[in-house]
């Protein structure tokens, strides 16, 4: 049995796994997580490896488009958004997530299950990945996880934070799928849309805040039946 | 032939069609003058229900061999991909109904012409004739309809028009909940209907009535079965069946007495005409249990309704229940014609059908008649209450005398129409009874004895309705100030009784009419053997079964009239007469308050029918000194109506309770929501697996 | 002449011509005179599109076939009555003071900009931009709904800006799947078009695998924007809370965007699976709202809120027929489509009417007699009540009654009576909740500052088309459907 | 199927005269029975003849169909009875219609009776109609049922029919369904005819009479009226039962001779059947109102039991 030098292909995929996997971990810790600030850093944390991965993936096959995929998310998702929350959330004053839905172990069981789904969905689909396994399990996953997030938490911000998550799921899936990831007018749409939502659901959490002297998402709950 | 017209029907039926159009967008034009609108709308209805009645007997004479006169409209909506030709097809069952609608409709249009003068002012007088003339346009394209489709279509715009027409009044919330009532029954038929024409369809891949025919032939039964059920239920939530019945005690009396008389005159009879079209035209031979379950509803129907209308002291209810009476005596004709069809006995089933059909068409002349002089007497009176009416007779002598032979009629006296038609059907229970040799033939009997038990209490309820109505003395002092009506009130009335009469006494013209439409449904043509004695007397097809002349017995009486005339000239020339009091046991004379009430009539009925009818009595007294001197006393008797107590209201309930529940599903938490969708993605990502 | 392009970019152009914008009537002149633009195009579009079959432009970046056009005639129709409708509502506002010119104008900038996204989506070639348009629209129409900046609004804001952005990330979610089954079958290397006149054409090759995946996604991402029970919940809210005008574009086309969104979707599934796979989840989908919407109406308390759930009746039919899946069903589906955006905007300008001038939507605080004081708009309500309801003689009955026969041709004989079920209790609902307000006698003529012209010329106009329409089809239109049917079906 | 004027004439005349008879009959036994001395047979005649030249007191609230109610309970007593065969097998006016014609016109009688007791407008009147119109419903169905037995068993409701077919050699008392028919139609022709248990014709208790509550506001010539045609009716109810059941001896042709043994015949039969009232009426107490229907259903069970054992004794 002879040792040959990896091709860059695979040390590429190589990579792409445990980045992929980094954001598992993230994604775990953040449904644990209660303090804002510190998941607003662990959002950041992982867009940056979504990033990376963008970047290997880019140098691998060298497509330029990927490159600037990778751009984006890193100003995007890495700076600006993180700085926005951050600059929201200190504004608010409120530091930390109270009762949510699940308690921690409760979700991380959940969570459990959820990755468990995940790769179950995936599995059919590990053949069509080019690059790094399971990717596509992480990146559903991902999706799940943020989802469960979402309707765990009651805070706007958490919730605009676990929306994002979902969509570093997607993109993660996109790039670990189709190997260059979108086009790149969908790629700019998406990142557009993306800050314009962030942008929306600002202003909502403010004008929120200033009538119900809240962003408790719970006290929503004026309109039924 | 008497009646031998050059003019073809199509021409007559398209000019009533156009003229109830014009009328209802005549009136519409003159909103703002509602003389001019009563005028030109009512007038109109007039002009086109005569058309209307012209083209129906031109169509049975000439139609005498079945054949049908049909029109192709402009293709209105023929964008659809299925080709649905919208033909109007008066064949000759249609044309018999179209009789049915025409005849009360132009004596109502006329009535009309006064009635609606006492809305001038307060309310729209032009919706009012607007709506009367769509709702009359509808019902005859009902009959006419040539496919499900345009039927449909016809069928909803009558319920809508009917609709808004009993909800006329608004403002009483009465009003409002009866009109909702109504349209929610009649539309739960509709939607039954709907199923039904469409697994017809489903059948033939046609909506074309030519090509239903005789399509339940091939039919699984189960399907079949299914199909009839459907369409029992839709005409008969329509007809008024029992226990489908109650929107129509709410819904009749709240309109206004003119389209009150074409709703319980005409209206329930298009879920009559669906039926005989549908069981007789479409669904080829029935099954023995058809005609069973008809005629077993029709003879409860029969039973509850003149049992529930001699409860209610409300006139128009009462008239209201009696509808429900009669469609179960038509169905009763109807559900023995299907039997007999059954058992192969076609002119057997033919003399049933015509018993039916007859009915029909007596029932709506004399039902009509009944509820313009109900109008007749709110317009004068403005209470429908019988408590408070007495002693119309003599303030209304023609509306009286014209709501007398109604009343006779309805209650099967002879020599009117009534006794004719449920002559017709005694004989042909009687006869069904040789058909087989099972138990269900005496299914046949006991339903005549019923019908019998029916008629008795019908004519106890209207010598009640009469006698309190317009005997004795007025009980209330609208009773005391009330005047006859108008002329054109009267003329309307009076054509209604001559036709009560003159279907009485002559009815062999009309199964001559009724030849091509027994024709089309059994193949069969009686009017010859059901006329012996050149044409004067009515026998039961069945040489020896029985004979009737209602024009003999009546020539019989007048003619012993001789007799009391001899005893006058006899003995009593010098007799004299006086005016005196009443009897009053040497009290200071009767007041009103002494004369027999319209709930103490029924009283024996009640009590008889306690399981029935579970009445309660709440008795207050209250005394000064003695307790067997009470000063005032506060007296209330209460008649339960079983089906709105024991069905529909917890059936409601049940519903509302239920939704109640649902709402929770929506109680603002957006976790809640959010759980929802992941629920619904992951169930749907397991099944992609 | 750039037809598409000037579709898109004429509201566009207007919105932004509102920002500087001082009086209300200025603005709502542009609108108006934006929506007549567009409606002209629409029907230059038809005819365009009727002679060649498909129109491209931009390098096939925009491309609309003829499912498009039918899309293209309903959005501005409807824009164009709410166009019409909205001066004189916010004016009224304005006079009560329920609103501050800021927030007027912040509504006629964005929703000539929700006209142009919605455009977009149905002319977008590329189904990525097709996602990021229908996310534009909902970003657009987002702060229509908080425009009164009540606690309400803001919460009926908030829930469908969440529920909205999850539903489109799952979306985005199925729109990469279906776009790894394009690159499937493309050869390595080489990045593959993502345009809807390629993807027609391979579809076949798809990983069948993939392709369920993504229709699942699609159908619960799209699904939710498009109101489908069980993830209509926002619907309600938003519908009742947002100003009447956008309520009506809301329900009366935004929903039947997400719709066809979700079609295209649904016919790249068939073309690659068969019929069975997406349409029975249609089918069922489409069952499922409408039973879920039928108790809802029966119970409700509030005027709009119940208008929503009728929507969500129809739009639960309209699903269903196009899961039954011939060409007859789907035809009535179409057909529904159209009156529906026609009779539903109707009645939500009337429930505006009543709420300027009663001050509720609350049913009990309405009161019964409404007729007595505002006769007009109760007579057109009424009247586009009928038609929403089903009777003759407006269209909708023709098309439920064609979707349900349909269905019976095709052999489903359960789910047409499901169908008829699920109609006759809505019915029921509406009629029974209508008779407690409408009708009925009011001795106090508070009539507020109502005049019998507010909104006339918007609802006459749509109810005119409606009628028109009902009893006459122009054979151009009833050609558009048939081949919108046709793509549909899986044979165009 | 022709009409004879002469039996038309003949049978009127039958019907006048007799008719008063009976009911005298029937008052006399009753006295004899119970021991009183009782009223000449006659004394119905004299009765009439008084009414008929007295003055008439008409009450002021009566209206118009006051007056006309008692012409026509007269006639169309007479008509009914004009289609009842009582000497021949073929009545008069056959023709006209059958069982079920009779029924109507005593129907119609019954109509004008009841509204003719309403119209003056005093309590008892009132009392009289709703009662009278009770009974008689709840009679209705047990009479139309005996009825129909017969009747399907001659195939017709032509009377003259039922009675040729119920003619023959097997003697029809003894069949057992028209045993029971007869029965129950029996008892339906007390509750007609106002007799006890149902009804007590010589009361003017207030509480207690029926027919009579309704002809109390009735004088002179109109009262004259009304008493003949009860008389009439329950003449003719006595006829069909006596020739429907037991039709022995009717003459099926008009000779003399067969007229003359009919005639004694039926004089022979209508005795007996006005003995079994007398009978009745004597050994019997007055029912209260509300067990009348126990009476009367029980008539019904029987005519049910009649047409069961029409195929249980085939």
């Amino acid at each position: 049995m002879t040792m040959n030098a990896p091709t860059p292909s695979e040390i590429g995929s190589q990579l792409i796994t445990f980045c992929a996997a980094g954001m598992l971990v993230f994604q775990l810790l953040l449904v644990v997580q209660r303090m804002l600030l510190t998941n607003i850093r662990l959002f950041a944390l992982q867009s940056l490896l979504l990033a990376a991965i963008a970047g290997i993936v880019g140098f691998v096959n060298n497509a330029t488009h990927v490159y600037i995929v990778a751009v984006l998310t890193l100003i995007g998702k890495v700076l600006f958004l993180p700085w926005l929350l951050d600059r929201q959330v200190r504004r608010i004053g409120i530091t930390q997530e109270i009762d949510p839905l699940f308690g921690p172990p409760t979700s991380m069981l959940l969570c459990g299950g959820f990755t468990l789904l995940g790769y179950v969905v995936a599995r059919p689909f590990t053949a069509l990945e080019r690059l790094g396994n399971n990717t596509l399990g992480v990146a559903m996953t991902l999706v799940l996880t943020g989802f469960f997030l979402m309707f765990n938490r009651r805070k706007a911000i958490t919730q605009v934070l676990a929306l994002l998550t979902v969509e570093n799921g997607v993109m993660l899936a996109a790039v670990a799928l189709t190997t260059y990831g979108m086009p790149l007018v969908v790629e700019l749409g998406i990142f557009f849309d993306l800050m314009v939502a962030v942008m929306v659901l600002g202003i909502l959490v403010y004008r929120i805040r200033e009538s119900f002297a809240s962003m408790d998402t719970s006290k929503l709950n004026q309109l039924k039946g | 032939m008497p009646y031998n017209m050059e003019f073809s029907p199509g021409v007559l039926l398209a000019l009533a069609l156009t003229g109830y159009l014009l009328g209802a967008a005549g009136a519409l034009a003159l909103w703002k003058r509602p003389r001019a609108a009563r005028w030109w709308s009512f007038g109109g209805a007039f002009v086109a229900a005569t058309c209307g009645l012209c083209a129906a007997i031109a169509a049975l004479v000439q139609g005498a061999d079945g054949s049908s006169w049909s029109v192709k409209l402009p293709q209105l909506m023929a964008y659809l991909p299925m080709d649905i030709p919208m033909k109007l097809r008066l064949d000759s069952l249609g044309a018999f109904f179209v009789l049915v609608v025409s005849l009360p409709g132009l004596a109502v249009s006329l009535y009309s012409l006064g009635y609606a003068r006492g809305f001038e002012g307060c309310r729209s007088v032009a919706a009012l004739g607007a709506l009367f003339n769509v709702l009359l346009l509808a019902m005859t394209l009902v009959f006419v309809a040539g496919n499900a489709f345009l039927f449909l279509i016809a069928w909803e715009v009558m319920a809508l028009s009917s609709y808004l027409l009993v909800s006329f009044e608004h403002e009483k919330p009465e009003t409002r909940r009866a009109g909702v009532l109504f349209f929610i029954m009649s539309h739960i038929g509709t939607g039954c209907l709907i199923l039904g024409f469409l697994l017809l369809f489903q059948a033939t891949g046609s909506l074309d009535f030519g090509q239903f025919h005789a399509a339940g032939g091939g039919l699984p039964a189960g399907k079949r079965d299914a199909i009839f059920l459907l369409f029992l239920t839709g005409f008969g939530v329509k007809a008024g069946i029992v226990p489908l019945h109650i929107w129509l005690p709410a819904a009749h009396p709240v309109a206004p007495s003119n389209v009150s008389a074409v709703m319980s005159g005409v209206l329930i009879k298009t879920g009559i005409y669906g039926m005989a079209r549908v069981f007789f035209d479409f669904l080829g031979a029935p099954p023995n249990w058809w005609g069973v379950t008809v005629l077993t509803i029709g003879t409860v129907s029969a039973l509850l309704g003149v049992l529930y209308a001699l409860m209610e002291h409300d006139l128009k209810r009462l008239l209201a229940y009696h509808s429900i009476e009669n469609i179960g005596i038509i169905l009763m004709g109807l559900g023995a014609s299907l039997m007999f069809v059954h058992s192969g006995h076609p002119a057997l089933a033919t003399l049933a059908l015509i018993a039916g059909l007859y009915h029909t068409l007596n029932h709506a002349v004399f039902k009509a008649l009944l509820f313009l002089g109900a109008g007749a007497v709110l317009h004068a009176t403005h209470t429908r209450n019988m408590e408070e009416m007495g002693g119309l007779a003599k303030r209304m002598r023609w509306t009286a005398l014209f709501f007398l032979v109604g009343a006779a009629a309805i209650s099967a006296l002879p020599p009117l129409n009534g006794f004719v038609s449920e002559w017709l059907t005694y004989q042909s229970l009687l006869q069904g009874f040789g058909t087989t040799e099972s138990l269900i033939r005496l299914m046949f009997p006991i339903s005549g004895a019923l019908l019998a038990l029916t008629g008795a209490l019908a004519a106890a309820c209207f010598v009640k309705a009469f006698g309190i109505t317009f005997l004795a003395q007025p009980r209330s002092e609208s009773a005391r100030q009330a005047q006859e009506g108008s002329r054109t009130m009267l003329l309307g009335q009076g054509i209604l009784t001559c036709a009560c009469v003159f279907l009485g006494l002559f009815p062999m013209l009309l199964l001559r009419l009724l030849d091509p439409v027994t024709q089309q449904l059994t193949g069969e043509q009686l009017s010859g053997q059901l006329t012996t004695a050149g044409g004067l007397v009515l026998s039961t097809g069945v040489p020896g079964a029985g004979t009737i002349s209602m024009l003999g017995i009546t020539v019989a009486g007048l003619g012993l009239l001789v007799v009391p005339l001899v005893l006058w000239l006899a003995f009593g020339r010098r007799a004299r007469t006086r005016i005196g009091p009443t009897w009053d046991c040497g009290l200071q004379g009767l007041t009103p308050q002494m004369e027999y009430t319209a709930t103490g009539f029924s009283k024996p009925i009640r009590m008889i029918f306690k399981a029935l009818f579970r009445p309660r009595r709440e008795v207050q007294r209250e005394y000064d000194f003695s307790p067997y001197y009470a000063t005032t006393l506060r007296f209330e008797s209460h008649v339960e109506e079983v089906f709105q107590t024991r069905i529909y209201r917890p059936l409601n309930l049940l519903v509302l309770r239920f939704s109640r529940r649902l709402r929770a599903l929506q109680a603002g938490s957006i976790q809640a929501y959010l759980i929802y969708i992941f629920i619904t993605l992951v169930l749907l990502l397991l099944w992609t697996l | 002449m750039p037809l598409l392009a000037l579709l898109i970019l004429i509201p566009a152009a207007a919105g932004l011509a509102c920002l500087p914008a001082r009086s209300p009537r200025v603005m709502s002149a542009l609108g108006v005179l934006a929506c007549l633009a567009t409606l002209a195009l629409g029907i230059a579009l038809l005819g365009q599109v009727l002679d060649r079959g498909v129109v491209t432009e931009w390098n096939e970046f925009l491309c609309a076939d003829a499912l498009s056009a039918w899309m293209v005639l309903l959005i501005s129709a409807v824009s164009l009555g709410a166009a019409l409708y909205a001066g004189r509502y916010f004016q009224r506002d304005l006079d009560a003071k329920a609103v501050t010119p800021g927030r007027v104008r912040e509504y006629f900038v964005l929703t000539p900009l929700f006209v142009a996204a919605m455009f977009l989506v149905v002319l977008a070639n590329n189904l990525g931009v097709m996602w990021f348009a229908v996310e534009a629209t909902a970003l657009s129409s987002v702060l229509l709904v908080a425009l009164y900046n009540r606690q309400t609004s803001l919460e009926a804001a908030w829930k469908y800006i969440i529920l909205g952005s999850v539903g489109l990330a799952l979306a985005l979610f199925g729109t990469v799947f279906l776009y790894a089954a394009a690159v499937g079958p493309a050869a390595v290397g080489k990045l593959p078009s993502f345009n809807w006149s390629h993807l027609i054409t391979v579809a076949p090759q798809f990983d069948h695998g993939l392709i369920k995946v993504a229709f699942v996604l699609a159908l619960v991402g799209y699904g939710t924007k498009a109101g489908l029970a069980p993830m209509h919940t926002w619907l309600p809210d938003a519908h009742s809370e947002a100003p009447s005008p956008t309520s009506a574009m809301l329900s009366g086309v935004s929903l039947k965007i997400a719709l066809y969104a979700l079609l295209r979707f649904h016919i790249l599934t068939t073309a690659c699976l068969g019929p069975g796979f997406s349409g029975h989840f249609l089918l069922g989908f489409g069952l499922f709202s409408m039973f879920v919407a039928a108790p809802f109406i029966l119970v409700q308390k509030n005027l709009k809120r119940m208008l929503a759930y009728s929507s969500l009746e129809h739009i639960g039919l309209i699903c269903a027929g196009i899961g039954i899946n011939t060409p007859l069903t789907i035809f009535g589906a179409l057909l529904h489509m159209g009156y529906h955006a026609l009779a539903k905007p109707v009645l939500f300008f009337a429930a505006g009417n009543i709420h300027q001038t009663f001050h509720s939507l609350k049913f009990r605080l309405i009161g019964a007699g409404v007729v007595k004081v505002l006769p007009v708009t109760v007579l057109l309500m009424s009247l586009a009540a009928v038609a929403a309801i089903g009777l003759p003689p407006f269209g909708l009955f023709v098309s439920e009654l064609t979707v349900i026969s349909g269905a019976l041709a095709a052999g489903q004989t359960a789910a047409g009576a499901l169908i008829v079920v699920a109609l006759v209790a809505s019915f029921c609902g509406i009629l029974q909740q209508l008779t407690r307000i409408l009708p009925g006698a009011r001795n106090d003529a508070s009539a507020g500052d109502a005049r019998w012209t507010d909104g006339v010329a918007a609802m006459v106009l749509l109810l005119g088309g409606l009628l028109v329409f009902s009893i006459w089809l122009p054979g151009s239109l009833q050609e558009i459907m048939r081949r919108a049917a046709a793509i549909i079906g899986g044979k165009g | 199927m022709n009409l004879n004027p002469l039996a038309i004439v003949l049978q009127t005349a039958l019907l006048l005269a007799l008719a008063p008879l009976m009911s005298g009959l029937i008052k006399n036994w009753k006295a004899k029975l119970q021991n009183r001395r009782g009223p000449r047979i006659w004394q119905p005649y004299a009765d009439i003849i008084k009414f008929l030249r007295k003055d008439m007191v008409i009450s002021e609230h009566a209206s118009w169909v006051f007056p006309v109610a008692p012409y026509v309970v007269f006639i169309s007593a007479l008509v009914a009875g004009l289609m009842v065969p009582m000497l021949t097998a073929q009545a008069p006016l056959s023709l006209f219609g059958g069982v079920l014609a009779v029924i109507g016109l005593l129907a119609l009688g019954r109509f004008f009776l009841a509204l003719g007791g309403l119209d003056p407008g005093s309590a008892f009147g009132g009392m009289g109609s709703s009662r009278e119109m009770t009974i008689a419903a709840i009679a209705e169905p047990a009479m139309m049922l005996a009825i129909f037995t017969v009747a399907i068993g001659a195939g017709s409701t032509d009377l003259s029919h039922i009675v040729q077919a119920s003619q023959g050699p097997m003697w029809n008392m003894l069949n057992p369904t028209h045993a029971m028919a007869f029965v129950a139609l029996f008892i339906v022709l007390l509750a007609e005819t106002g007799r006890i248990p149902v009804d007590n014709p010589a009361t003017h208790l207030e509480l207690t009479m029926i027919h009579e509550a309704m002809l109390l506001e009735y004088s002179g010539r109109y009262l004259a009226l009304m008493e003949w045609g009860a008389s009439i009716k329950q003449l003719v109810l006595m006829t069909l039962l006596v020739n429907v059941f037991l039709p022995a001896g009717i003459a099926t042709e008009a000779s003399p001779g067969a007229l003359a043994v009919s005639a004694g015949a039926f004089v022979a039969k209508l005795l007996v059947v006005a003995a079994e009232v007398v009978l009745v009426e004597t050994t019997n107490a007055k029912l209260r109102l509300f067990r009348v229907p126990d009476l009367l259903s029980a008539a019904f069970v029987l005519a049910t039991l009649a047409l069961l054992s029409t195929f249980l004794f085939k």
